[in-house]
């Protein structure tokens, strides 16, 4: 019997080991890559269920490792990690059929899906660190293997976006890392404890906690995409679209906010953060990121474009879900990560669908997209729907937790950042609804490819299905005891007295 | 005083007076020499200060050191003059401000 | 069996095995790339099993010619010594491994014997306690470095060699003086039984800023770095690694080992300022210089300028009383000279590869030679700090020994250097996936060049992977407690 | 002239070093002051043990027993010297012959078997009173030098792999009297008494072989350079 406290690692080792397989493929070995990439696809996801139920059965899973005096690389399956794991693990299985797909006779194969899968190691690592300077050493290298994502078409464009990339999460990157170091001086542990492990730092070093809060936030903003610290995302956008998927719903952007989840609950623990004055800036913030981004995307005609900044502002509202302060209000918050992730992924699994098929890049080029390409369409549209907060889409779950938290913690002003987001949510996403289904079509669509008899490749289309699937039954099986809302209340209750 | 110091002192002398032209010569050769002396000026503070054991015989291992470091001296020496005849062979002048002509 | 192999004298072989290879390589001048093998692969056996009865049986002392010192000279090995020896098989494996295929049969005839001579006098430094047999070292190593440098055989590179040879022989002299006033200041010329002797007397001082002038010169600390950029970059690619990696890491050891057991425990902190200070000033001259170059290979050297600043930034820190900043320097000074040297195989291969190390015109490398791509990425990893390497656990003890010493203007100068070092590094790497507008032709590299890059750089991951061996390691013996903490 | 102002920077910054040295030479020179007039310092070690180094000459023993790992040491920094000319600089093993001269030629034949003999008395009397091989093999460079200079071609007949032999003696002897000494005493270059001062005076008299071929080498090195152009 394979000890509990390996799993883990066997986790994490499945999308590692296959990834290093595969950058020493040649590229022609079509096949062998697939089976691969599957394998380890496979066996991570069956290694997150089994410790799902194990987790439920009350087992234990971490693998530890002495890494320096006192502090060891620590991989635990707590409840944050498996719902965050899961996650990823189900949409990176999503993202790395669209991906086959998408990349079909493409070069450089080998390279991108040995990154793609490093990216999801690095995730994965990042959702079961069981303290923050594991969490530190995950992030930094899901920060380098996306690079060569990001650049991977290798031209003058992806060049800068790749180093604005860098530049932002380097800076980031340093800023946690002065945090973290400081952070131990001053407990001697940076083990991940529910309601946070600060209480025996003396009041004297008021101060220190205050600008560890300070960078620690600053440091994960930045993948967070908090304003001012967003200015990266957009311009990424150049990569190809399985990227721009797996960056903004699973990988990069999500461990920033994942990371400031973390920071609240697990290091400071709200209750504390909240007596010290910290969470309420970060509502702020938060909140100022939320209707920057949706009045930015409604500017945007390039549908990427416009989707980057709908990321910027939709991940804030797990942002600002924590740092309302209440058990509802995280509840909202960190279901949303979720939510979100399912969400965004159908909605850049589309866009680049409507790329592959038809060269459609622009808003403005969608007019009469649905009739041409009906299923696509259709999960665009719950996708966008959901972002809105239309019932019963999974956001919009979100959404209604998040206003009656912010009741429940009495602060009002939430309630209008709410109304007043999602009305600039519809203000950018029904244009385009309206466009696709109701406006008649060019003569011509820019850059056309045939499918045959299908609106485009089985493998570019069933992804999105089934995520704008997962969109609706999230929010229809909200209450049902495997629901991400039911796990996330379980989180809840283990954060507040 | 003791006459010894005043060798010792003639050495520390020889040394920086050779570190001084070291630094201010641009001329390899002199550079060279300069190391020459400055070595010279070490090998004659642990020549005399070794005569402080008041013995008739000095003390051997100073002798000792100042032996090897002769032997090291001159290997050095002989490698110096062969990579400045490379210089001078190549740019041809004993300096080491080359206009960067290629 | 086992205890028998353990008895063996490794500490000597490791001497004498490289000796006699260079000896044997000098004759048979023609089998050099067999002979070079087969030597470092015997040096690599002997340090492992040297390391493994260090681990078994505690610090290895011998008494040469069965003369105690202070009369004789001690070979001495503890958990310090031991990190060095291993760092030095290590990288000497990698850069042989490349050699073979760089040079070509005229220049190689000339390069084994003196390489493996350098092996013999790193190995014979680092075994040795005694401040006159570390001068005949020094200047063993100094000489063949230099002879190295001139292999270039170009314009750049006997002008470079030529600086660095009136370099290295001042430091020598600045030192020897230094180490002739300690001796008849304090009678001695073996490490512990000065370190009983010595008093806070103006002779210690003075020698110790003569000794210490000459060592910073080697180590090329800033200011003291001008011949190190010109001999660097212009020497061969394997010489390179090897400069940047062993040959300043071998006065650095010197300068430790001198403060740790003799002028450490009188000093009253002037000292510490001066090096912290000096470290500061490397970490950002040398990392702007890096980010202004255009030649790839230019870079790198400025970078290793930066990177001995962090080193003299912990060994400051360090004598302040930190001893986690003594495992910083460790850490540094070894992840550097893993990285470091990959990182020079790895411009080598680029040169031969495009014919030139312009960093705007590399071309599509990362395609077409991914395996030197990794290795520069690894590499690059590591000499930033990023987790998980051996530099950033060094740069985390750093910054962790600023914080508790509250040295907050170290703790900016630390984030202001990896943030600069990021950028220069990855300057390189964007470039690396583009196509050059000028395209151009490509020679083939062989897969043992490219291969010992990238086991060089990932050796210097796995060193943070596998930090808390090492740092066991690096306890045995106590090496970092000063003499005084010891009785 | 635009050296005007330069001069008189330049004299500034000549001034500064000036001073700056000055500085720090009359430092070295109090420090050098502080020692007390008298001190043994290993003395006392040296010569409780000479009896038992196989030599009576302290300076020898001590270079050739206490601390002979550091004689071994120096024949490697030799032969890395001449390595290091040899890597630099082909050398051509045809000498010169524009010193032909009658009187060059008698005072040579004169001198180079006196500094044979000269050379062979340093070597013999190192054992006991002030002498050695880096002495003895000084002198016999010298003889070798003069040779060359007077245009006769010492190395013609002697070269290739024997010279190269001839070079690396010494430094293969250390090696196997270090490996002979690991095996008969356990301990590296600790001779057996009785062995003791053979044992010296054969690194002495291979030392001065190679000390004295490896000099008039890195001369020869250096003096061939006319040959060149």
């Amino acid at each position: 019997m394979i000890s509990d406290n390996l799993i883990p690692l066997f986790m994490i080792m499945s999308s590692f080991l296959p990834a290093l397989m595969i950058f020493g493929l040649a590229e022609e070995r079509k096949n062998l890559r697939r089976s691969l990439n599957l394998i380890g696809v496979v066996s991570t996801l069956a290694f997150v269920v089994y410790m799902f139920s194990g987790v439920y059965q009350g087992h234990h899973y971490e693998t530890r490792f002495p890494l320096l005096p006192n502090i060891d690389l620590v991989l635990l399956a707590g409840p944050i990690a498996l719902f965050f794991g899961a996650l990823s693990s189900v949409l990176w299985f999503l993202t790395t059929v669209y991906a086959i797909g998408y990349l079909e006779g493409s070069p450089h194969r080998s390279r991108f899906f040995g990154f793609f899968s490093l990216c999801i190691t690095a995730t994965l690592g990042v959702a079961f660190s069981g303290n923050l300077i594991t969490f530190l050493i995950f992030y930094e290298m899901l920060t380098l293997v996306a690079y060569p994502l990001i650049v991977h078409r290798g031209t003058e464009e992806s060049r800068l976006a790749g180093q604005s990339y860098l530049m932002y999460t380097i800076f980031g990157g340093a800023l946690l890392l002065l945090g973290t170091v400081w952070l131990y001086t001053l407990t001697g542990t940076l083990e991940f404890t529910p309601r946070g492990f600060i209480e025996n730092v003396d009041e004297e070093h008021y101060f220190a906690l205050v600008s560890i809060f300070i960078l620690l936030i600053t440091g994960f903003g930045v993948k967070a995409a908090l304003v001012p610290l967003h200015g990266w995302l957009p311009l990424a956008m150049v990569a190809p679209a399985p990227v721009s998927a797996l960056l903004h719903a699973v990988a990069v952007v999500k461990a920033g906010a994942f990371g400031i989840i973390l920071v609240v609950y697990e290091v400071f623990g709200v209750e504390k953060a909240a007596d010290m004055g910290l969470t309420q800036p970060l509502a702020v913030l938060a909140a100022i990121t939320i209707i920057y981004g949706s009045v930015m995307a409604l500017y945007q005609d390039d549908l990427k474009r416009r989707l980057a900044y709908s990321t910027v502002s939709q991940v804030s509202y797990i942002i600002l879900g924590v740092a309302i302060v209440g058990p509802i209000a995280t509840i909202g918050g960190v279901v949303h990560l979720v939510h979100q992730g399912v969400m965004k992924i159908t909605l850049f699994f589309t866009a680049g669908n409507f790329a592959e098929t038809l060269g459609i890049h622009k808003v403005s080029e969608m007019n009469g997209v649905g009739r041409r390409m009906p299923l696509t369409m259709t999960a665009f549209t719950i996708g966008a729907l959901g972002m809105i907060g239309v019932p019963p889409i999974a956001g919009f779950i979100s959404k209604w937790y998040l206003g009656l938290g912010a009741l429940q913690a009495d602060q009002e002003w939430v309630i209008l950042i709410l109304i007043g987001s999602s009305l600039l949510n519809a203000g950018y996403f029904l244009p385009i609804l309206y466009r696709a289904w109701f406006l008649p079509s060019p003569e011509k669509w820019p850059h056309e490819h045939n499918f045959g008899s299908r609106e485009t490749s089985l493998m570019l289309l069933i992804p999105p299905l089934i995520t704008a699937l997962l969109a609706l039954i999230f929010g229809l099986l909200a209450s049902s005891p495997y629901s991400p809302l039911e796990w996330v209340k379980l989180i809840a209750s283990r954060e507040f007295y | 005083m003791n006459m010894l110091f005043i060798y010792a002192l003639t050495g520390t002398g020889l040394f920086f007076i050779g570190f001084y032209a070291l630094i201010i010569h641009t001329n390899l050769l002199r550079k060279i020499l300069a190391l020459n002396i400055m070595g010279s000026g070490v090998f004659l503070v642990l020549i005399s200060l070794a005569m402080r054991s008041g013995h008739s015989s000095p003390d051997p291992v100073s002798h000792a050191m100042v032996i090897t470091g002769i032997v090291v001296a001159v290997s050095a020496t002989a490698l110096a003059l062969v990579l400045m005849l490379k210089v001078v062979d190549i740019t041809g002048k004993p300096d080491l401000h080359d206009q960067e002509d290629e | 069996m086992m205890q028998f192999i353990m008895t063996l004298p490794w500490a000597i072989m490791l001497i004498l095995f490289p000796l006699t290879g260079a000896i044997i390589s000098f004759l048979w001048s023609k089998q050099g790339n067999k002979i070079g093998l087969v030597t470092i692969t015997f040096v690599l056996i002997s340090v492992i099993f040297l390391a493994w009865s260090i681990i078994e049986q505690d610090v290895y002392l011998h008494t040469i010619g069965g003369w105690d010192a202070p009369l004789g000279i001690n070979l001495y090995a503890d958990g310090l010594s031991l990190v060095m020896l291993i760092m030095t098989a290590l990288v000497g494996l990698g850069i042989s491994i490349y050699a073979i295929s760089y040079f070509s049969a005229d220049q190689s005839k000339r390069f084994w014997p003196l390489w493996l001579l350098i092996i013999a006098g790193l190995n014979a430094l680092f075994l040795s306690s005694d401040i006159f047999n570390y001068y005949v070292a020094l200047e063993l190593i100094g000489l063949a470095a230099v002879s190295l440098t001139a292999l270039g055989n170009t314009r750049k590179a006997f002008l470079g060699a030529m600086r660095y040879l009136l370099a290295t022989l001042l430091g020598s002299l600045l030192y020897l003086f230094g180490v002739g006033l300690l001796y008849h200041g304090f009678g001695s010329l073996d490490i512990a039984t000065l370190s009983r002797n010595v008093q806070s007397t103006p002779v210690l001082w003075v020698s110790f800023a003569l000794m210490g002038g000459g060592l910073l010169l080697k180590t090329a600390l800033f200011p003291l770095h001008f011949w190190l950029p010109p001999a660097h970059s212009s020497a061969p690619a394997p010489v390179s690694a090897l400069l940047s990696a062993l040959i300043i890491k071998s006065s650095f050891y010197i300068l430790i080992r001198l403060w740790l057991s003799i002028f450490g425990p009188l000093g009253d902190g002037t000292v510490e300022s001066i090096f912290g200070l000096l470290g500061a000033g490397a970490i950002l001259w040398g990392s702007f210089q890096a980010l202004r170059q255009t030649r790839l290979k230019l870079l790198v050297a400025y970078s290793t300028v930066a990177q001995i600043g962090y080193l003299f930034l912990a060994f400051a820190l360090a004598m302040s009383g930190g001893s986690i900043a003594w495992n910083a320097v460790v850490f540094l000074a070894f992840s550097h000279a893993l990285a470091k040297s990959a990182m020079f195989l790895v411009v080598g291969n680029l040169l031969r590869f495009g014919g030139h190390d312009e960093i705007i015109h590399l071309d599509r490398v990362a395609q077409r030679l991914p395996i030197t791509t990794a290795a520069f990425a690894l590499a690059g990893i590591s000499i930033i700090g990023l987790p998980l390497s051996g530099g950033f656990i060094g740069k985390y003890f750093l910054l962790e020994s600023a914080l508790l010493q509250e040295q907050w203007g170290f703790v900016i100068i630390l984030l202001l250097g990896s943030l600069l070092s990021a950028a220069y590094i990855f300057k390189v790497i964007s470039h690396f996936f583009t196509p050059s507008s000028t395209p151009h032709d490509s020679k083939i590299i062989p897969a043992n060049m490219e291969w010992a890059a990238l086991l060089l750089a990932l050796a210097a991951i796995l060193l943070g992977l596998f930090s808390s061996s090492v740092l066991s390691i690096v306890d045995i013996g106590s090496p970092f407690e000063l003499e005084g903490e010891k009785l | 002239m635009i050296a005007n102002k330069n001069k008189s920077e330049d004299k500034i910054i000549r001034l500064l070093l000036i001073m700056l040295l000055t500085l720090i030479a009359s430092m070295v020179a109090y420090a050098v002051l502080s020692l007390p007039e008298s001190a043994t310092n290993l003395q006392r070690l040296v010569d409780n043990n000479i009896d038992i180094s196989g030599v009576s000459n302290p300076v020898t023993a001590v270079l050739l027993n206490f601390r002979v790992y550091d004689t071994f040491l120096e024949m490697v920094v030799l032969l890395v010297a001449l390595l290091g000319v040899w890597s630099i600089k082909e050398v051509p093993i045809e000498s010169m012959n524009d010193l032909k001269n009658p009187v060059l030629d008698t005072l040579v034949d004169l001198l180079v078997p006196f500094s044979l003999l000269v050379s062979i008395y340093l070597l013999w009397v190192g054992a006991h009173a002030p002498g050695g091989a880096f002495q003895a093999g000084s002198v016999f460079g010298a003889g070798l030098v003069l040779l060359m200079l007077s245009g006769r071609q010492p190395f013609l007949n002697f070269k290739g792999l024997p010279l190269h032999f001839a070079l690396i003696i010494s430094v293969t002897l250390f090696i196997s009297i270090s490996i002979y000494s690991m095996f008969a005493t356990g301990e590296l270059l600790k001779y057996p008494l009785s062995q003791a001062s053979s044992i010296i005076f054969i690194l002495e008299g291979m030392a001065t072989v190679s000390i004295g071929l490896t000099l008039s080498l890195l001369f020869y090195g250096i003096y061939t350079k006319k040959k060149y152009k």
